[in-house]
Protein backbone atom coordinates (compact mmCIF):
# COMPACT_ATOMS: atom_id res chain seq x y z
CA UNK A 1 0.00 0.00 0.00
CA UNK A 2 1.00 3.58 -0.33
CA UNK A 3 -0.39 6.45 2.14
CA UNK A 4 -1.81 8.02 -0.57
CA UNK A 5 -3.16 6.16 -3.17
CA UNK A 6 -6.38 5.41 -5.91
CA UNK A 7 -7.11 1.46 -6.04
CA UNK A 8 -9.04 -0.99 -7.66
CA UNK A 9 -9.54 -3.36 -5.55
CA UNK A 10 -11.48 -3.82 -2.10
CA UNK A 11 -9.82 -1.80 0.39
CA UNK A 12 -8.85 -3.08 4.16
CA UNK A 13 -9.64 0.06 6.31
CA UNK A 14 -7.31 -1.59 8.57
CA UNK A 15 -4.31 -1.39 6.19
CA UNK A 16 -4.52 2.34 6.80
CA UNK A 17 -5.31 2.71 10.53
CA UNK A 18 -2.29 0.13 11.29
CA UNK A 19 0.30 2.51 9.20
CA UNK A 20 -0.90 6.28 11.00
CA UNK A 21 -0.86 4.58 14.24
CA UNK A 22 2.46 5.56 16.47
CA UNK A 23 3.51 5.61 20.17
CA UNK A 24 2.56 9.37 20.57
CA UNK A 25 -1.34 8.44 19.00
CA UNK A 26 -3.75 8.18 21.34
CA UNK A 27 -6.71 8.49 18.91
CA UNK A 28 -7.00 7.37 15.71
CA UNK A 29 -10.09 7.99 13.43
CA UNK A 30 -10.68 6.06 10.71
CA UNK A 31 -13.49 7.51 8.17
CA UNK A 32 -14.97 4.86 5.30
CA UNK A 33 -17.46 6.18 2.57
CA UNK A 34 -19.97 3.56 1.68
CA UNK A 35 -21.80 3.01 -1.42
CA UNK A 36 -25.63 3.93 0.27
CA UNK A 37 -28.29 2.37 -1.65
CA UNK A 38 -31.00 5.56 -1.49
CA UNK A 39 -29.99 8.96 -1.91
CA UNK A 40 -33.22 11.19 -1.64
CA UNK A 41 -35.59 8.74 -2.47
CA UNK A 42 -33.54 7.55 -5.76
CA UNK A 43 -32.63 3.74 -5.10
CA UNK A 44 -28.74 3.39 -6.32
CA UNK A 45 -27.93 -0.31 -8.18
CA UNK A 46 -24.22 0.62 -7.86
CA UNK A 47 -21.79 3.09 -8.56
CA UNK A 48 -18.58 3.67 -10.94
CA UNK A 49 -15.61 5.88 -10.07
CA UNK A 50 -13.35 7.57 -12.33
CA UNK A 51 -10.09 8.91 -11.52
CA UNK A 52 -7.32 10.97 -12.95
CA UNK A 53 -4.99 8.56 -11.38
CA UNK A 54 -1.91 10.50 -11.02
CA UNK A 55 -3.54 13.93 -10.08
CA UNK A 56 -5.82 12.45 -7.98
CA UNK A 57 -2.95 10.36 -5.79
CA UNK A 58 -1.17 13.86 -5.89
CA UNK A 59 -4.06 15.56 -4.34
CA UNK A 60 -4.73 13.20 -1.40
CA UNK A 61 -0.78 13.44 -0.58
CA UNK A 62 -1.28 17.33 -0.57
CA UNK A 63 -4.45 16.87 1.30
CA UNK A 64 -2.13 15.06 3.92
CA UNK A 65 0.54 17.18 3.99
CA UNK A 66 -2.21 19.90 4.53
CA UNK A 67 -3.45 18.16 7.53
CA UNK A 68 -0.01 17.52 8.93
CA UNK A 69 0.96 20.97 9.05
CA UNK A 70 -2.38 22.50 9.99
CA UNK A 71 -2.67 20.18 13.08
CA UNK A 72 0.93 19.20 14.62
CA UNK A 73 1.55 15.27 15.31
CA UNK A 74 -0.89 13.99 12.97
CA UNK A 75 -0.30 11.97 10.29
CA UNK A 76 -2.57 10.57 7.31
CA UNK A 77 -3.12 8.07 4.83
CA UNK A 78 -5.93 7.86 2.32
CA UNK A 79 -6.85 5.38 -0.16
CA UNK A 80 -9.77 5.90 -3.00
CA UNK A 81 -11.38 3.16 -5.09
CA UNK A 82 -12.69 3.68 -8.42
CA UNK A 83 -14.12 1.08 -10.91
CA UNK A 84 -17.65 -0.39 -10.25
CA UNK A 85 -18.70 -0.34 -6.39
CA UNK A 86 -21.64 -2.19 -5.02
CA UNK A 87 -24.12 -1.36 -2.12
CA UNK A 88 -21.94 -1.04 1.02
CA UNK A 89 -18.46 -1.29 -0.41
CA UNK A 90 -16.15 1.02 0.72
CA UNK A 91 -15.23 4.24 -1.75
CA UNK A 92 -12.95 5.97 0.38
CA UNK A 93 -10.70 5.16 3.71
CA UNK A 94 -9.23 8.12 5.67
CA UNK A 95 -6.90 7.51 9.07
CA UNK A 96 -5.81 9.77 11.04
CA UNK A 97 -3.42 9.55 14.10
CA UNK A 98 -3.05 11.74 16.66
CA UNK A 99 -1.94 12.64 19.94
CA UNK A 100 -5.22 13.84 21.20
CA UNK A 101 -8.50 13.04 19.91
CA UNK A 102 -10.62 16.03 19.18
CA UNK A 103 -7.78 16.33 16.20
CA UNK A 104 -7.97 13.09 14.97
CA UNK A 105 -11.80 13.82 14.45
CA UNK A 106 -11.40 17.75 13.14
CA UNK A 107 -8.70 16.32 10.80
CA UNK A 108 -9.98 13.48 9.50
CA UNK A 109 -13.13 15.68 8.80
CA UNK A 110 -10.95 18.12 6.72
CA UNK A 111 -9.90 15.01 4.30
CA UNK A 112 -12.93 14.70 3.34
CA UNK A 113 -14.34 18.16 2.51
CA UNK A 114 -11.02 18.39 0.80
CA UNK A 115 -11.16 15.74 -1.00
CA UNK A 116 -14.71 16.95 -2.09
CA UNK A 117 -13.38 19.86 -3.35
CA UNK A 118 -10.42 19.13 -5.23
CA UNK A 119 -9.39 15.60 -5.86
CA UNK A 120 -9.68 14.90 -9.57
CA UNK A 121 -12.13 11.78 -8.86
CA UNK A 122 -15.79 11.30 -10.33
CA UNK A 123 -19.13 9.17 -9.59
CA UNK A 124 -21.62 7.62 -12.13
CA UNK A 125 -24.77 6.89 -10.25
CA UNK A 126 -26.61 4.16 -11.72
CA UNK A 127 -29.98 3.57 -10.58
CA UNK A 128 -32.62 1.17 -12.32
CA UNK A 129 -33.63 3.78 -15.01
CA UNK A 130 -30.95 5.42 -15.65
CA UNK A 131 -27.32 6.99 -15.04
CA UNK A 132 -25.44 9.84 -14.80
CA UNK A 133 -21.87 11.12 -14.13
CA UNK A 134 -22.26 13.04 -10.66
CA UNK A 135 -21.17 16.70 -9.98
CA UNK A 136 -21.63 20.07 -8.51
CA UNK A 137 -24.82 20.12 -10.26
CA UNK A 138 -26.15 17.71 -8.34
CA UNK A 139 -29.10 17.02 -10.96
CA UNK A 140 -31.15 13.58 -10.79
CA UNK A 141 -33.45 12.50 -13.28
CA UNK A 142 -36.70 13.96 -11.33
CA UNK A 143 -39.64 12.70 -14.25
CA UNK A 144 -38.43 9.42 -13.33
CA UNK A 145 -38.32 8.89 -9.72
CA UNK A 146 -40.75 6.71 -8.46
CA UNK B 1 2.37 18.76 -29.34
CA UNK B 2 0.39 18.19 -25.99
CA UNK B 3 -2.06 15.80 -24.96
CA UNK B 4 -5.61 16.02 -23.83
CA UNK B 5 -7.54 14.23 -21.34
CA UNK B 6 -11.23 14.03 -20.81
CA UNK B 7 -13.44 12.74 -17.65
CA UNK B 8 -16.58 11.85 -16.63
CA UNK B 9 -19.14 14.36 -18.16
CA UNK B 10 -16.43 15.60 -20.53
CA UNK B 11 -15.97 12.61 -22.06
CA UNK B 12 -19.27 11.94 -22.67
CA UNK B 13 -19.07 15.58 -24.46
CA UNK B 14 -15.94 14.55 -26.41
CA UNK B 15 -16.73 11.20 -26.90
CA UNK B 16 -12.91 10.59 -26.52
CA UNK B 17 -11.18 10.00 -23.67
CA UNK B 18 -7.37 12.03 -24.75
CA UNK B 19 -6.11 13.05 -27.82
CA UNK B 20 -3.13 14.69 -28.97
CA UNK B 21 -3.21 18.12 -30.51
CA UNK B 22 -0.86 21.07 -32.11
CA UNK B 23 -0.42 23.50 -29.41
CA UNK B 24 2.10 25.62 -27.66
CA UNK B 25 3.24 28.74 -25.79
CA UNK B 26 -0.66 29.38 -26.09
CA UNK B 27 -2.49 29.84 -22.89
CA UNK B 28 -5.15 27.90 -20.69
CA UNK B 29 -7.84 30.75 -21.90
CA UNK B 30 -6.62 30.22 -25.24
CA UNK B 31 -7.18 26.53 -25.10
CA UNK B 32 -10.97 27.16 -23.67
CA UNK B 33 -11.74 29.01 -26.53
CA UNK B 34 -9.96 25.99 -29.02
CA UNK B 35 -12.01 23.61 -27.25
CA UNK B 36 -15.57 25.57 -26.98
CA UNK B 37 -15.07 25.62 -30.91
CA UNK B 38 -14.70 22.21 -31.35
CA UNK B 39 -16.69 20.30 -28.42
CA UNK B 40 -19.56 23.02 -28.41
CA UNK B 41 -20.81 23.88 -24.19
CA UNK B 42 -17.32 22.40 -22.63
CA UNK B 43 -16.65 25.66 -21.29
CA UNK B 44 -20.22 25.92 -19.59
CA UNK B 45 -19.57 22.71 -17.74
CA UNK B 46 -18.03 24.49 -15.06
CA UNK B 47 -15.19 22.03 -15.89
CA UNK B 48 -11.54 23.43 -14.91
CA UNK B 49 -8.28 22.91 -16.49
CA UNK B 50 -5.21 21.25 -15.27
CA UNK B 51 -1.90 21.28 -16.67
CA UNK B 52 0.53 18.81 -15.72
CA UNK B 53 -1.21 17.37 -12.68
CA UNK B 54 -2.12 21.18 -11.35
CA UNK B 55 -5.10 23.29 -11.35
CA UNK B 56 -4.32 26.20 -13.87
CA UNK B 57 -5.21 29.71 -14.21
CA UNK B 58 -6.30 31.22 -17.25
CA UNK B 59 -2.84 33.06 -18.42
CA UNK B 60 -0.96 29.92 -17.76
CA UNK B 61 0.74 29.43 -20.75
CA UNK B 62 0.86 25.74 -22.13
CA UNK B 63 4.24 24.29 -23.77
CA UNK B 64 4.58 21.66 -26.36
CA UNK B 65 4.47 18.25 -24.33
CA UNK B 66 2.46 19.71 -21.55
CA UNK B 67 -0.10 17.02 -20.59
CA UNK B 68 -3.91 19.14 -20.21
CA UNK B 69 -6.80 17.43 -18.50
CA UNK B 70 -10.68 18.65 -18.52
CA UNK B 71 -11.53 18.16 -14.66
CA UNK B 72 -15.56 18.51 -14.78
CA UNK B 73 -17.17 19.35 -10.55
CA UNK B 74 -15.26 16.57 -8.76
CA UNK B 75 -17.45 14.04 -6.87
CA UNK B 76 -15.25 11.81 -5.26
CA UNK B 77 -15.96 10.47 -1.49
CA UNK C 1 -18.99 -9.97 20.42
CA UNK C 2 -21.96 -7.63 20.95
CA UNK C 3 -22.49 -4.44 20.38
CA UNK C 4 -21.56 -2.90 23.79
CA UNK C 5 -19.52 -4.63 25.84
CA UNK C 6 -16.64 -4.47 28.37
CA UNK C 7 -13.67 -7.23 26.86
CA UNK C 8 -10.18 -8.61 28.62
CA UNK C 9 -8.57 -9.29 24.88
CA UNK C 10 -7.35 -7.53 21.75
CA UNK C 11 -10.12 -5.53 20.26
CA UNK C 12 -10.41 -6.00 17.08
CA UNK C 13 -11.89 -2.85 16.11
CA UNK C 14 -12.91 -3.82 12.09
CA UNK C 15 -15.99 -5.94 13.85
CA UNK C 16 -17.54 -3.34 15.39
CA UNK C 17 -17.04 -1.40 12.04
CA UNK C 18 -18.88 -4.45 10.34
CA UNK C 19 -21.76 -4.85 13.00
CA UNK C 20 -23.09 -0.91 12.29
CA UNK C 21 -23.03 -0.89 8.48
CA UNK C 22 -26.00 -1.55 6.59
CA UNK C 23 -27.32 -0.29 2.89
CA UNK C 24 -28.45 2.76 4.58
CA UNK C 25 -25.14 3.86 5.08
CA UNK C 26 -22.63 5.97 3.96
CA UNK C 27 -20.48 6.80 5.99
CA UNK C 28 -18.94 4.70 9.10
CA UNK C 29 -16.87 6.52 11.21
CA UNK C 30 -14.40 4.11 13.87
CA UNK C 31 -12.79 5.75 16.60
CA UNK C 32 -10.01 3.95 18.83
CA UNK C 33 -8.17 5.29 21.66
CA UNK C 34 -4.86 3.81 21.85
CA UNK C 35 -2.48 3.76 25.11
CA UNK C 36 -0.16 6.60 24.23
CA UNK C 37 3.80 6.36 25.27
CA UNK C 38 3.61 10.13 26.31
CA UNK C 39 1.80 12.46 28.60
CA UNK C 40 2.68 15.90 29.31
CA UNK C 41 5.98 14.74 29.15
CA UNK C 42 5.91 11.45 31.54
CA UNK C 43 6.30 8.66 29.80
CA UNK C 44 4.34 5.79 30.14
CA UNK C 45 4.94 2.25 30.88
CA UNK C 46 1.48 0.69 30.12
CA UNK C 47 -1.82 1.18 31.39
CA UNK C 48 -4.41 -0.69 34.04
CA UNK C 49 -7.99 -0.49 33.23
CA UNK C 50 -10.64 -1.43 35.52
CA UNK C 51 -14.36 -1.68 34.98
CA UNK C 52 -17.90 -2.41 37.09
CA UNK C 53 -18.15 -4.83 34.58
CA UNK C 54 -22.01 -4.95 34.41
CA UNK C 55 -22.86 -1.38 35.06
CA UNK C 56 -20.27 -0.26 32.20
CA UNK C 57 -21.86 -2.35 29.36
CA UNK C 58 -25.40 -0.70 30.64
CA UNK C 59 -24.16 2.72 30.30
CA UNK C 60 -22.11 2.22 27.28
CA UNK C 61 -25.51 0.74 25.71
CA UNK C 62 -27.37 3.98 27.49
CA UNK C 63 -25.17 6.19 25.02
CA UNK C 64 -25.63 4.26 22.04
CA UNK C 65 -29.45 4.85 22.39
CA UNK C 66 -28.87 8.64 23.07
CA UNK C 67 -27.00 8.73 19.77
CA UNK C 68 -29.54 6.98 17.92
CA UNK C 69 -32.38 9.12 19.11
CA UNK C 70 -30.09 12.02 19.17
CA UNK C 71 -29.57 11.37 15.39
CA UNK C 72 -31.79 9.48 13.57
CA UNK C 73 -30.55 6.52 10.61
CA UNK C 74 -26.84 6.21 12.89
CA UNK C 75 -25.91 2.86 14.60
CA UNK C 76 -23.73 2.27 16.68
CA UNK C 77 -20.93 -0.29 18.71
CA UNK C 78 -18.44 0.59 21.36
CA UNK C 79 -16.49 -1.84 23.06
CA UNK C 80 -14.03 -0.80 25.76
CA UNK C 81 -10.94 -2.85 27.14
CA UNK C 82 -9.68 -4.00 30.83
CA UNK C 83 -7.08 -5.03 32.15
CA UNK C 84 -3.08 -4.51 31.18
CA UNK C 85 -2.50 -2.47 28.30
CA UNK C 86 0.87 -2.39 26.39
CA UNK C 87 1.85 0.91 24.51
CA UNK C 88 -0.26 1.54 21.36
CA UNK C 89 -3.03 -1.22 22.31
CA UNK C 90 -6.52 -0.38 21.70
CA UNK C 91 -8.37 0.75 24.67
CA UNK C 92 -11.46 1.89 23.29
CA UNK C 93 -13.46 2.07 20.17
CA UNK C 94 -16.13 3.47 18.68
CA UNK C 95 -18.22 2.57 15.34
CA UNK C 96 -21.15 4.77 13.98
CA UNK C 97 -22.51 4.32 10.59
CA UNK C 98 -24.97 7.15 9.59
CA UNK C 99 -26.65 7.92 6.30
CA UNK C 100 -24.65 10.98 5.64
CA UNK C 101 -21.44 12.04 7.22
CA UNK C 102 -21.22 14.70 9.63
CA UNK C 103 -23.32 13.19 11.54
CA UNK C 104 -21.02 9.71 11.78
CA UNK C 105 -18.13 12.49 13.20
CA UNK C 106 -20.71 14.27 15.28
CA UNK C 107 -22.08 10.88 17.01
CA UNK C 108 -18.87 9.45 17.35
CA UNK C 109 -17.14 12.05 19.30
CA UNK C 110 -20.00 13.01 21.43
CA UNK C 111 -20.03 8.81 22.07
CA UNK C 112 -16.10 9.24 23.70
CA UNK C 113 -17.50 12.37 25.66
CA UNK C 114 -20.03 10.78 27.19
CA UNK C 115 -18.18 7.69 27.92
CA UNK C 116 -15.24 10.30 29.54
CA UNK C 117 -18.26 11.36 32.05
CA UNK C 118 -20.47 8.40 33.01
CA UNK C 119 -19.03 4.98 32.22
CA UNK C 120 -17.37 3.31 35.17
CA UNK C 121 -14.25 2.71 33.97
CA UNK C 122 -10.88 3.52 35.12
CA UNK C 123 -7.08 4.01 33.97
CA UNK C 124 -4.46 3.44 36.04
CA UNK C 125 -0.88 5.12 34.65
CA UNK C 126 1.94 2.96 35.36
CA UNK C 127 5.44 5.18 35.05
CA UNK C 128 8.96 4.11 35.55
CA UNK C 129 8.55 6.00 38.71
CA UNK C 130 5.02 5.45 40.11
CA UNK C 131 1.73 4.36 39.48
CA UNK C 132 -1.78 6.00 39.98
CA UNK C 133 -5.37 5.69 39.03
CA UNK C 134 -6.47 8.72 36.61
CA UNK C 135 -9.40 10.71 37.91
CA UNK C 136 -10.80 13.97 37.58
CA UNK C 137 -8.08 15.42 39.54
CA UNK C 138 -5.20 14.44 37.21
CA UNK C 139 -2.59 14.24 39.80
CA UNK C 140 0.74 13.41 38.44
CA UNK C 141 3.52 12.73 41.03
CA UNK C 142 5.48 16.46 40.20
CA UNK C 143 8.29 16.11 42.13
CA UNK C 144 9.59 12.99 40.34
CA UNK C 145 9.01 13.72 36.97
CA UNK C 146 12.55 14.51 35.14
CA UNK D 1 -27.72 -7.04 53.97
CA UNK D 2 -26.07 -4.76 51.10
CA UNK D 3 -23.74 -5.52 48.84
CA UNK D 4 -21.31 -2.58 48.74
CA UNK D 5 -18.53 -2.75 45.70
CA UNK D 6 -15.13 0.01 45.91
CA UNK D 7 -13.00 0.95 42.06
CA UNK D 8 -10.00 2.00 41.54
CA UNK D 9 -8.95 4.58 44.10
CA UNK D 10 -11.66 3.95 46.38
CA UNK D 11 -10.39 0.08 46.65
CA UNK D 12 -6.72 1.74 47.57
CA UNK D 13 -8.80 3.94 50.32
CA UNK D 14 -10.90 0.75 51.00
CA UNK D 15 -8.20 -1.78 51.21
CA UNK D 16 -11.29 -4.73 49.99
CA UNK D 17 -13.11 -4.60 46.61
CA UNK D 18 -16.13 -5.18 48.26
CA UNK D 19 -17.89 -6.44 51.61
CA UNK D 20 -21.57 -6.51 52.74
CA UNK D 21 -23.06 -4.81 55.21
CA UNK D 22 -26.09 -4.65 57.32
CA UNK D 23 -28.43 -1.76 55.93
CA UNK D 24 -31.45 -0.99 54.60
CA UNK D 25 -34.68 1.14 54.20
CA UNK D 26 -31.67 4.08 54.82
CA UNK D 27 -31.14 6.88 51.86
CA UNK D 28 -27.62 6.70 49.97
CA UNK D 29 -27.00 9.83 51.94
CA UNK D 30 -26.78 7.70 55.56
CA UNK D 31 -24.76 5.26 52.89
CA UNK D 32 -21.99 8.90 52.85
CA UNK D 33 -22.16 9.45 56.41
CA UNK D 34 -21.52 5.31 57.27
CA UNK D 35 -18.72 4.90 54.69
CA UNK D 36 -17.21 8.40 55.89
CA UNK D 37 -16.81 7.00 59.67
CA UNK D 38 -15.87 3.53 58.07
CA UNK D 39 -13.29 5.01 55.46
CA UNK D 40 -12.25 8.58 56.41
CA UNK D 41 -12.04 10.40 53.36
CA UNK D 42 -14.22 8.23 51.14
CA UNK D 43 -16.65 11.23 51.33
CA UNK D 44 -14.11 13.68 50.17
CA UNK D 45 -12.97 11.60 46.82
CA UNK D 46 -15.59 12.92 44.49
CA UNK D 47 -16.78 9.67 44.24
CA UNK D 48 -20.42 8.93 43.41
CA UNK D 49 -22.82 6.16 44.29
CA UNK D 50 -24.48 3.91 42.12
CA UNK D 51 -27.69 1.74 43.23
CA UNK D 52 -28.55 -1.72 41.12
CA UNK D 53 -26.05 -0.25 38.37
CA UNK D 54 -27.73 3.45 38.13
CA UNK D 55 -26.40 6.72 39.64
CA UNK D 56 -28.15 7.88 42.44
CA UNK D 57 -29.48 10.59 44.43
CA UNK D 58 -28.68 11.22 48.26
CA UNK D 59 -32.51 11.01 49.00
CA UNK D 60 -32.58 7.55 47.08
CA UNK D 61 -33.26 4.82 49.62
CA UNK D 62 -31.67 1.55 49.58
CA UNK D 63 -33.16 -1.59 49.89
CA UNK D 64 -31.72 -5.22 51.58
CA UNK D 65 -30.96 -6.87 48.50
CA UNK D 66 -29.33 -3.50 46.87
CA UNK D 67 -26.31 -3.59 45.02
CA UNK D 68 -24.12 -0.23 45.68
CA UNK D 69 -21.27 0.75 43.85
CA UNK D 70 -18.54 3.69 44.95
CA UNK D 71 -17.56 5.34 41.74
CA UNK D 72 -14.63 7.55 41.55
CA UNK D 73 -14.16 10.16 38.74
CA UNK D 74 -14.49 7.99 35.59
CA UNK D 75 -11.56 7.74 32.94
CA UNK D 76 -12.33 5.44 30.62
CA UNK D 77 -11.42 5.80 27.02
Amino acid sequence: MKAFEVVTEPINPQLYADYVLRPEAGAVTLFTGHVREWTQGVRTMYLAYEAYVPMAEKKLAEIGREIEVKWEGTRVAIAHRIGELQISDIAVVIAVSSPHRKTAYEANEYAIERIKEIVPIWKKEIWEDGEEWIGDQKKKPKEEVV
Amino acid sequence: MIELHYFAGIRVLTGIPKESVNFSNQTVEDLWKWADEKYPGIRNSSARIAVNEEYALPTDVIESGDTVAFIPPVSGG
